[in-house]
């Protein structure tokens, strides 16, 4: 192993961290845009670097590990694995490009608003890569914390309502996760919070039940899987729309990598108790979902709904326990997450130029911005999963997991398929399409920046959706020890 | 019966019925007098339990310092008359039950209590002074020591509190 | 020689004790509120008194020179000195708040509530 | 040869770079010259491909290009499949298009630069979907395939976004297409499940172990994707709204191509399809009624380019007969010569929109045949194609369907041949209405009646040369043994048709009797047309009754908005405003509400009274003293 | 015993100040100079430096335990000094008596810090508790300060009616006042025992404001002058939990489980009432105290469990707790209107201000990173190692959501609302920074709680 490696996870905390702190101090917006995208920009390619360095053979649940409190046995712990690697690779792509399409004097005293940007990096960063359950459980609310703070300053009009139901709501399902952890910590044989004892812990199967309900609530919230969604349509609306971006591309996937890191390796004999529950009660939320997102006439919270049925779908395949279903959920939540800020880019430029979301008031942008309505277009396909986008690919999987469990519960799912095509085209046809409305009369084409920004997406797009087995690579190590329990072999 | 016992039974019915007293005379004035009365009889207990320092003590203290110090305050209040509002009824009927019943709780709780007879014969002497200085002064003498400071903050507080503003406080 | 059960005196300073709750209850004088507080706290000597007793005449059996015992009269003693230190502050306080209001009626304060 | 394969389909979707990419700075000629070229050499590719295929000895290649999804658990790979069935499909598709290429580039000549762009780009993408859906070598590529010219179809009938009643028939075929596409995607992981593969190879192979039961479901499941692409009966009814599009477009999806990719499904799963009898006959049923439908809605439509649509679907109903009684070469027989006749009239069609400026109603028409000859005699060849009279190749496949289907159950038969007397009324109905009588349009329409230019008759010339003679290669044993080209070169992927192994054998006598009844039938229903359309002085009357019933579809589109479309958008708002808003978001808030409002009361327990403090603090030391001492806690 | 003699002395001399000089900044300054000697002297003897060396008689021992506790005490007085010198010289005309009561109060705490006998226990409270009833009634002419004291008073003397019963009948059944001698039983709990055990609790729960005898807590802390409910409810409050830790885990400890569902019970109702009523209250002063009755439920929770956790916690508990409530108070003291109005738009006009304010909510409210976080892990750790117990875990972890709700909603006003006027304060440099070295400690905890735990071994 290269020895630099070792460092990296540790450079991805250090970096957004250092960065934020440095942008608190800074007046002048260029810099702390500059410094925001240099930190970025970093972290994506230190992100990168480690593709090339990592070997999949070579599984560990540990890289860098320097003593915290040794008091009470925990460590400062991080991995970049293959479970890990897509998501921090999302990560670091999605700032950047945040950070690219934030024009000047968008937001006030914009220094802050960069530095809270860069310790969700942070946040984020190390959620993914905690091998030590406390550092998880910490990240998680350090990701949770500038989020808050962020949309509560720079949102729309109701935003302190939203975000507050935003942050109390997650903050009571991370609170459910404390006190599994700590007893989980308690109750298991090593005292300590890494991740491999947490694997080794035995345990009773009421101990699994209790646990396995608290550690599910805290992910469903922020997933969130219906029926504990409510925040999320009016957080994705009233939070200022880079904010949006992260949340939805990055942040919904906490809760997917907490199932898939934590929830299903550790309680095997709950997870098979509850899992056909879960996922009749996740694909009927799907279908609610898509059937409220034809109803809806605001564009943000169309895109929250979709999010919500598409994310439904990972979290279904998640508890099918299946391995190809598993390693379609580790392409899809990269992929879902490039799609969706496509999707929000595109709802964010619409914003700025028109000062509206609703679609009722929008249409015929494609006359006025064709080049923009090329990229919607193409974000809209592969929002439905259409073949040779990314999103087919996992999605395939995924179904494919899902009927293997039962085949009914795809079918069922599968209605959410067709409803997702109703309420996109729905969407692309009364935002794009039709007669320019009063509020498009003015409306612009794209910018140099934001087709760049959304022409690197919609390569990935593409790419991962012609040729995706290279990320079949980087994950083939991660399934294994997901779902190693389930296979006594 | 023995003189003793005949002593006990009527200090305590006297002690008790004194204390209901204070508790209902509606004139503050009589409650303080029945309350002074019940710390003579509770003294009386001491002299009978062969407690004599403290008898004296709480004769001193009680009777003579504190209850004069309540019949001035109240004195000086004019409260001397009989016309206190009560309390509505069903309080009244809350407490009285409620004081009852702890009454009884506790009497429930401690009356089998492992046969401890106390035989008031004059065994020892503890109670005498000279007994109790000699504890106090080689064994409690941290304590005593330290509610010295309990004085001083309770001189300082009532001068801080009796103390007349000459003006309001100006910032 | 007489005899007298500890439990007599448990019996009688409980009674006490819940004489001066019952009082502290169901007055609105302060004063005499405050009074009723001192109830309480002799009957609490007295049972003390009584416990030194009994556990020095315990003692007293297998040891003629036995002190055991004359810490619960300390105790008393202190509890008579924290009481007057007391009454000074309570009455200091009850004072003052009469010259504000011209009473000692708890019911009057009332600003503080919710 | 095979190896060069992926160039086939590689090459529209250079085409579609080309001209997506290049639309701003591209001029028309360039969008032309690229957007036909690249097709055209898929054609000549895919010839010398038919060169390789119809040598003897030839065993199908499987291709393979790049791994598609390769996990531990799931190896798809990206490959195509040569064989003679593809390489038909091959030539029909390249061939075909690149006379609508052709076309296009002067029916599409208003558009400006970027938009001929778009639509070229558009055009090559379907293409290149349509090949991956014929080449692919298992089943996901062909549904990668199988939504992608469901895309290019959304993509050109919405072509003129500006108009939203286009945009709704785009969003209505897409989503429609995806109805079915569910069933197929169900097929697929079942046939995952059931055989761990989805190559055909793997699963032709391994089909006769599993049970009935299961090929029978996943069959049926198969079908519905093949009913939501083929447009058959319950999900027709995009396919004449999709008429929205460009004439060109109607031509080559919606007549030529896209829409036969059900019968292309069902005919390269031949294998499956006869283990499963069951669905052999929903199949006929669905078929046979979907033709009857669309048969005598067609005849009350005056939208020109709707007779022809609803004729696609009777056709589409005839071909699903054929493949449910089994007789498969049948079935693709009368794909291709559908093909032909069918591009043919859309593109008679256009050339008489063009002229007429866009004008689609039949009732304003007619009387066109000397303005506009070169279409007005090629039109005739198609309708006489599609009538089926003999020698024009509607006749041949036409025929042998309906034998086949006498074959399985006369019923199929005579219902087979209402259809066709149907199809030749209405479509000379149309003839009639367009090409003879009086100019019943506009003076200034008259005015600018033109014949249609070069690029749009030659492509007409050669579709209709193609409509008379395509059906010279399955000529039936009763005129000549052997000279069955098509059975014999489609027989070693589709096997012998039904009719040849006959456990059904009629004479050859009572075959021709039946062959020219039929056609007897089929000239007295012109001869009724013409008797009713070829006036001088037609009159419009209002439709009543039947006609009216007829004229309104079945009142379908009517009862699907009441049935489906206006429930669920109902229950939707109500999911949205009642159950979101109310229930479970009404839950969260209501605990928020409850925390509130039990604090409100709660802080009334703080009362301000020093008494009732002390009382609550005494009624509490009892009962702590009760559980303490008397009922353990 | 350092500590004890000190501050008592100082408390004398900080009467004697009064006299000897009017400048009130000298009184402040001298007060500051005493609190830091008490604390020096407090830290030599944790390094084993005792200035007296005379035999306690068992009635006081000093562990580390206490110590540290001592020293937190000390330190959060030291920072309650700095933040809030200058209101306490507002607040009166002789503010030297009003320090001298608060060095009598620390010398009190110094006392319970070591007790090893009730009488200790007694004494020591009733050192505390008196200064106490003068402080919360030192604004004289303000009704509401009156109304305070006198409440205050009587229901504190009440409770220790209460308590001294207890501990009567506990010397009536071990024949001792010392903790072992009352540990000392044979391991069961005789019925005059476990009343005494109970009339302790209630009297310990009385002065730790944990329902359902807190009532005195929200009419007293909002009646009081702030400056000194902001004393009342950090430095007294924990001394309070810390005798009653002490006093539990010492003299009951064997029987711990006869006991504990009772203060299950109480923790449980603390945390729900402390949080619940929050909730609705329009003044920041209020709604502090209904939160610090909230903080003491999970205190409690210490309490409760009495494992090394709780220990632990208790110490972390009480650091992160009197920092992030002082930070609060030190401002709350300098406005003139409580509501929760009044905050807004505090960001935009004191930004360094709001922030430690930010930090100390955070704290507050248990966010991770901040001390306040650790505290309440420890405690939640504390309990869950009684595995049958989930659900008081549970019922701590959804009032916290509760306590959310209200630290946030000033959050809400200063970081997030519009201000309605020019603000009229101004905060001296110096303030600025002690706030500011406030938050970065909380931070510090937040980040590292062990450099403050592992003092206590």
């Amino acid at each position: 192993m290269f020895s630099a490696f070792d460092n990296f996870p540790a450079l991805l905390i250090w970096l957004p961290l250092a960065g934020a702190l440095l942008s608190f101090f800074i007046r002048s917006e260029i810099v702390a845009k500059t410094t925001a995208l240099v930190v970025s920009a970093l972290s994506l390619g230190i992100v990168v670097a480690s593709l090339f360095y990592s070997d999949p053979k070579f599984y560990q649940l540990t890289q860098v590990s320097y003593v915290w409190l040794p008091g009470i046995g925990s460590s400062f712990a991080l991995v970049l694995d293959g479970l890990t690697t897509t998501l921090c690779l999302l990560t670091a792509l999605v700032f950047p490009m945040i950070f690219l399409l934030i024009p000047k004097g968008r937001f006030q005293s914009a220094n802050n608003f960069y530095g809270l940007m860069l310790l969700t990096h942070c946040g984020l960063m190390g959620v993914f890569m905690a091998a030590d359950a406390l550092v998880f459980y910490l990240f998680w609310e350090l990701a949770l914390i500038p989020v808050y703070f962020l949309s509560s300053i720079w949102g729309g009009e109701k935003r302190i309502k939203a975000t507050f139901k935003f942050f109390i709501y997650t903050f009571l399902g991370s609170l459910f996760l404390l006190i599994g952890i700590l007893y989980l910590y308690l109750h298991q044989n090593t005292q300590s919070f890494s991740i491999v004892s947490f694997y080794g812990a035995e345990l009773t199967a009421t101990e699994q039940t209790w646990l396995f309900l608290l550690f599910f609530v805290a992910f469903a919230i922020k997933m969130p899987i219906f029926p504990f969604h409510t925040w999320q349509p009016d957080a994705y609306e009233q939070a200022p729309t880079p904010v949006t971006m992260v949340l939805s591309a990055v942040m919904v996937k906490m809760g997917l990598f907490g199932v898939l890191r934590w929830l299903i390796p550790l309680f095997p004999l709950a997870v098979k108790n509850f899992n056909t529950t879960i996922i009749i009660v996740i694909v009927v939320g799907m279908i609610y979902a898509s059937l409220i997102a034809i109803y809806q006439d605001n564009l943000k919270k169309l895109i929250a709904y979709s999010s919500i049925a598409h994310i439904g779908l990972m979290a279904a395949g998640a508890f099918t326990l299946s391995s190809v279903a598993i390693e379609g959920i580790l392409v899809q939540m990269f992929n879902h997450g490039i799609n969706i800020m496509a999707l929000w880019i595109v709802a964010d430029i619409i914003e700025q130029q028109t000062g509206t979301n609703k679609i009722s008031a929008l249409g015929g942008i494609a006359k006025k911005a064709p080049m923009l309505s090329v990229f919607l277009v193409i974000a809209a396909f592969a929002n439905i999963a259409l073949p040779l986008t990314n999103a087919f690919v996992g999605e395939f999987m995924i179904f494919n997991g899902l009927y293997q469990f039962k085949p009914w519960i795809a079918a069922l799912a599968g209605v959410s398929i067709i409803l997702s095509a109703v309420y996109t085209l729905n969407m692309v046809k009364n935002v794009f399409y039709g007669e320019s409305s009063a509020a498009v009369t003015k409306f612009t084409d794209i910018s140099r920046v934001q087709v760049s920004v959304l022409s690197v997406l919609t390569i990935f797009i593409l790419i991962a959706g012609i040729y995706p087995t290279p990320m079949f690579e980087f994950i083939s190590d991660a399934v294994g020890p997901i779902i190693k329990k389930y296979n006594p072999n | 019966m023995h003189i003793t016992e005949i002593l006990f039974w009527f200090l305590t019915s006297l002690s008790l019925f004194s204390a209901l007293m204070v508790v209902f005379s509606s004139n503050p004035v009589y409650s303080v007098l029945w309350l002074i009365l019940v710390f003579f009889t509770i003294s009386g207990h001491y002299i009978l339990m062969n407690a004599q320092f403290l008898a004296i003590v709480n004769m001193i203290v009680y009777a003579g310092a504190i209850m004069v110090l309540f019949l001035f305050v109240i004195m000086f209040m004019n409260m001397n008359k009989e016309s206190e509002p009560q309390k509505s009824n069903w309080l009244r009927l809350a407490a009285a039950v409620s004081g009852g019943s702890l009454m009884l709780i506790l009497v429930a709780a401690l009356k089998d209590n492992g046969g401890f007879i106390n035989s008031l014969r004059g065994e020892g002497n503890i109670g005498l002074i000279k007994n109790l200085g000699k504890v106090l002064f080689t064994q409690y003498v941290v304590p005593f020591e330290i509610s010295s400071i309990l004085f001083l903050s309770a001189m300082v507080g009532a001068v801080v509190l009796a103390k007349k503003e000459k003006s309001p406080v100006v910032s | 020689m007489p005899v007298i059960p500890v439990n007599y005196y448990i019996f009688f300073s409980v009674a006490l004790f819940s004489i001066g709750i019952v009082g502290v209850l169901t007055r609105r004088n302060a004063i005499i509120i405050f009074m009723c507080i001192e109830l309480m706290l002799n009957a609490v000597n007295i049972l003390l008194v009584a416990f030194s007793k009994m556990h020095h005449v315990n003692a007293y059996v297998l040891d003629r020179a036995t002190t055991v015992g004359t810490e619960a009269q300390l105790f008393v003693f202190f509890i008579m000195v924290v009481a007057a230190a007391e009454v000074t502050v309570g009455l200091a306080i009850i004072v003052m708040l009469f010259r504000n209001i011209h009473s000692v009626d708890i019911n009057f304060l009332n600003r503080l509530k919710h | 040869m095979s190896k060069y394969v992926f160039l086939i389909p590689l090459l529209p979707l250079i085409g579609f770079l080309l001209n997506g990419l290049g639309r701003n700075f591209l001029s028309k000629t360039l969008v032309s010259i690229i957007g036909t070229g690249v097709l055209l050499i898929s054609f000549v590719i895919s010839l010398a491909l038919l060169q390789e295929v119809s040598a003897p000895g030839f065993s199908p290649q499987v291709v393979k290009l790049f791994d598609f999804i390769k996990t531990s658990t799931l190896d798809i790979p990206f490959s195509f499949q040569v064989d003679q069935l593809s390489v038909l499909f091959l030539l029909v598709i390249t061939g075909i298009g690149s006379l609508i290429h052709i076309y296009s580039t002067a029916y599409m000549k208003e558009e400006t630069a970027p938009h001929f762009a778009r639509y070229f780009a558009y055009l090559n993408l379907f293409v290149f979907s349509m090949l991956l859906l014929v080449l692919g070598s298992n089943f996901v590529v062909m549904f990668v395939g199988w939504e992608g010219v469901g895309l290019c179809s959304y993509l050109l009938i919405g072509y003129w976004f500006g108009n939203n009643e286009y945009n709704n028939a785009a969003k209505k075929a897409f989503v429609m297409n995806r109805i079915g596409d569910l069933g197929f995607l169900l097929a697929i992981f079942w046939m995952l499940a059931q055989f761990g593969s989805i190559a055909y190879a793997d699963v032709f192979a391994k089909a006769s172990t599993a049970p009935v039961a299961v090929i029978t479901g996943i069959t049926l499941l198969l079908f519905i994707g093949a009913m939501g692409k083929s447009a058959q009966i319950p999900l027709y009814t995009w396919l004449p709204d999709a008429m929205a599009g460009p004439t060109p477009v109607s031509a080559l999806i919606h007549a030529a191509t896209m829409v036969t990719a059900g019968i292309y499904m069902i005919a390269r799963s031949n294998v499956l399809y006869s283990l499963a009898p069951f669905s052999q006959h929903i199949i006929a049923i669905i078929g046979i009624s979907t033709a009857l439908l669309a048969a005598t809605i067609a005849l009350k439509q005056n939208d020109i380019k709707k007779v022809l649509a609803y004729s696609t679907v009777s056709q589409l109903g005839l071909m699903f007969l054929a493949l449910g009684v089994g007789a498969y070469t049948a079935g693709v027989f009368h794909v291709m010569t559908h093909a032909f006749f069918k591009a043919l009239l859309f593109l008679g069609a256009g050339s008489v929109i063009h002229a007429m400026h866009h004008e689609q109603d039949i009732m304003k028409m007619g009387g066109l045949k000397l303005k506009l000859p070169i279409t007005h005699i090629t039109f005739l060849v198609g309708c006489l194609a599609i009538a089926g009279l003999p020698p024009f190749s509607g006749f041949f496949s036409k025929d042998e369907i309906l034998t086949a289907a006498l074959a399985k159950n006369p019923i199929y038969y005579v219902l087979g041949v209402l259809t066709s007397l149907m199809t030749a009324f209405y479509m000379f109905r149309l003839y009639f209405l367009v090409f003879t009588g009086n100019f019943r349009g506009t003076n200034e329409q008259a005015h600018h009646l033109h014949e249609s230019p070069k690029a749009m008759t030659v492509p007409l010339i050669i579709l209709a040369l193609c409509s008379i003679t395509a059906g010279w290669i399955g000529i039936p044993p009763v005129f000549a043994e052997n000279a069955h080209h098509l059975s014999s070169f489609l027989s070693p992927v589709l096997g012998t048709p039904v009719a040849e192994h006959g456990a059904f054998h009629l004479t050859h006598s009572t075959e021709l009797a039946m062959m020219g009844g039929l056609v007897l039938l089929i000239v007295i229903m012109i001869f009724v047309a013409f008797k009713m359309f070829n006036k001088e002085n037609l009159t419009a009357a209002p439709y009543r009754g039947i006609s009216s019933f007829l004229s309104n579809k079945w009142y379908v589109d009517e009862v699907y908005d009441a049935v489906i479309v206006k429930p669920l958008n109902r229950f939707s708002s109500f999911l949205d405003r009642i159950v979101e808003a109310k229930i479970i978001d009404g839950l969260v808030v209501g605990v928020g509400r409850a925390v509130q409002f039990s604090s409100r009361q709660l802080r009334y327990l703080q009362s301000g009274q020093v008494g009732s403090y002390i009382l609550i603090m005494m009624i509490s030391i009892i009962i702590f003293f009760i559980f303490q001492l008397f009922w353990k806690l | 015993m350092n500590a004890i003699i000190i501050s008592a002395l100082w408390g004398v001399l900080m009467m004697y100040t009064g006299f000897m000089t009017s400048a009130k900044r000298t009184v402040s300054l001298v007060a500051i100079i005493g609190v830091v000697l008490v604390f020096v002297a407090n830290w030599l003897e944790y390094l084993g430096l005792s200035f007296v060396n005379m035999d306690m008689m068992g009635m006081l021992q000093f562990n580390t335990f206490g110590l540290v506790f001592n020293g937190i005490i000390l330190f959060s007085t030291l920072i309650y000094f700095l933040l809030s010198s200058t209101e306490i010289e507002k607040s009166s005309h002789t503010p030297s008596d009003l320090y001298a009561l608060m060095f009598f109060v620390l010398s009190g705490i110094s006392v319970i810090a070591g007790f090893q006998s009730l009488l200790m226990l007694f004494i020591g409270i009733e050192i505390i508790s008196i200064p106490l009833y003068v402080l919360a009634g030192s604004d004289k002419s303000n009704l509401k300060s009156n109304e305070a004291a006198l409440k205050y008073f009587l229901m504190g003397a009440f409770s220790t009616g209460l308590m001294l019963m207890g501990i009567a009948l506990l010397y009536g059944s071990s024949g001792s006042f010392s903790l072992e001698g009352v540990a000392a039983g044979v391991g069961v709990l005789t019925p005059m025992r476990a009343s005494g055990m109970v009339l302790l609790l209630a009297s310990m729960s009385f002065k730790v404001s944990a329902a359902p005898f807190h009532f005195w807590t929200p009419d007293v802390y909002e009646g009081s002058p702030t400056v000194y409910t902001s004393f009342m409810a950090t430095v007294v409050k924990s001394a309070a939990f810390f005798a009653f830790l002490k006093l539990f885990e010492s003299a009951f400890g064997e029987v711990h489980g006869e006991w504990q569902m009772l203060v299950a019970v109480i923790a449980a109702l603390t945390l729900i009432i402390g949080n619940i009523t929050a909730v609705f209250q329009q003044s920041v002063k209020r709604m502090l105290s209904y939160s610090s009755i909230a903080q003491a439920g999970f205190m409690m929770l210490g309490v409760f469990a009495l494992n090394t956790y709780a220990k632990q916690g208790m110490i972390l508990y009480f650091a992160a707790y009197s920092l992030a409530t002082i930070a609060l108070f030190a401002v709350l003291a300098k406005l003139k209107d409580h509501s929760i109005e009044a905050l807004n738009g505090f960001a935009k006009q004191h930004p360094v201000v709001a922030f430690s304010v930010l930090i100390s909510l955070l704290s507050l409210a248990g966010i991770p990173l901040t001390a306040g976080f650790f505290a309440k892990y420890y405690m939640l750790l504390a309990v869950l190692k009684y595995a049958e117990l989930l659900w008081l875990a549970l019922v701590a972890i959804l009032s916290a959501a509760i306590s959310v709700y209200y630290y946030f909603r000033l959050i809400q006003a200063i970081y997030f609302r519009e201000p309605a006027a020019e603000s009229e304060l101004d905060f001296s440099g110096f303030f600025k920074v002690v706030m500011v070295f406030n938050a970065i400690l909380i931070l510090v905890l937040g980040i590292h709680p062990d450099w403050l735990i592992k003092l206590i071994y």
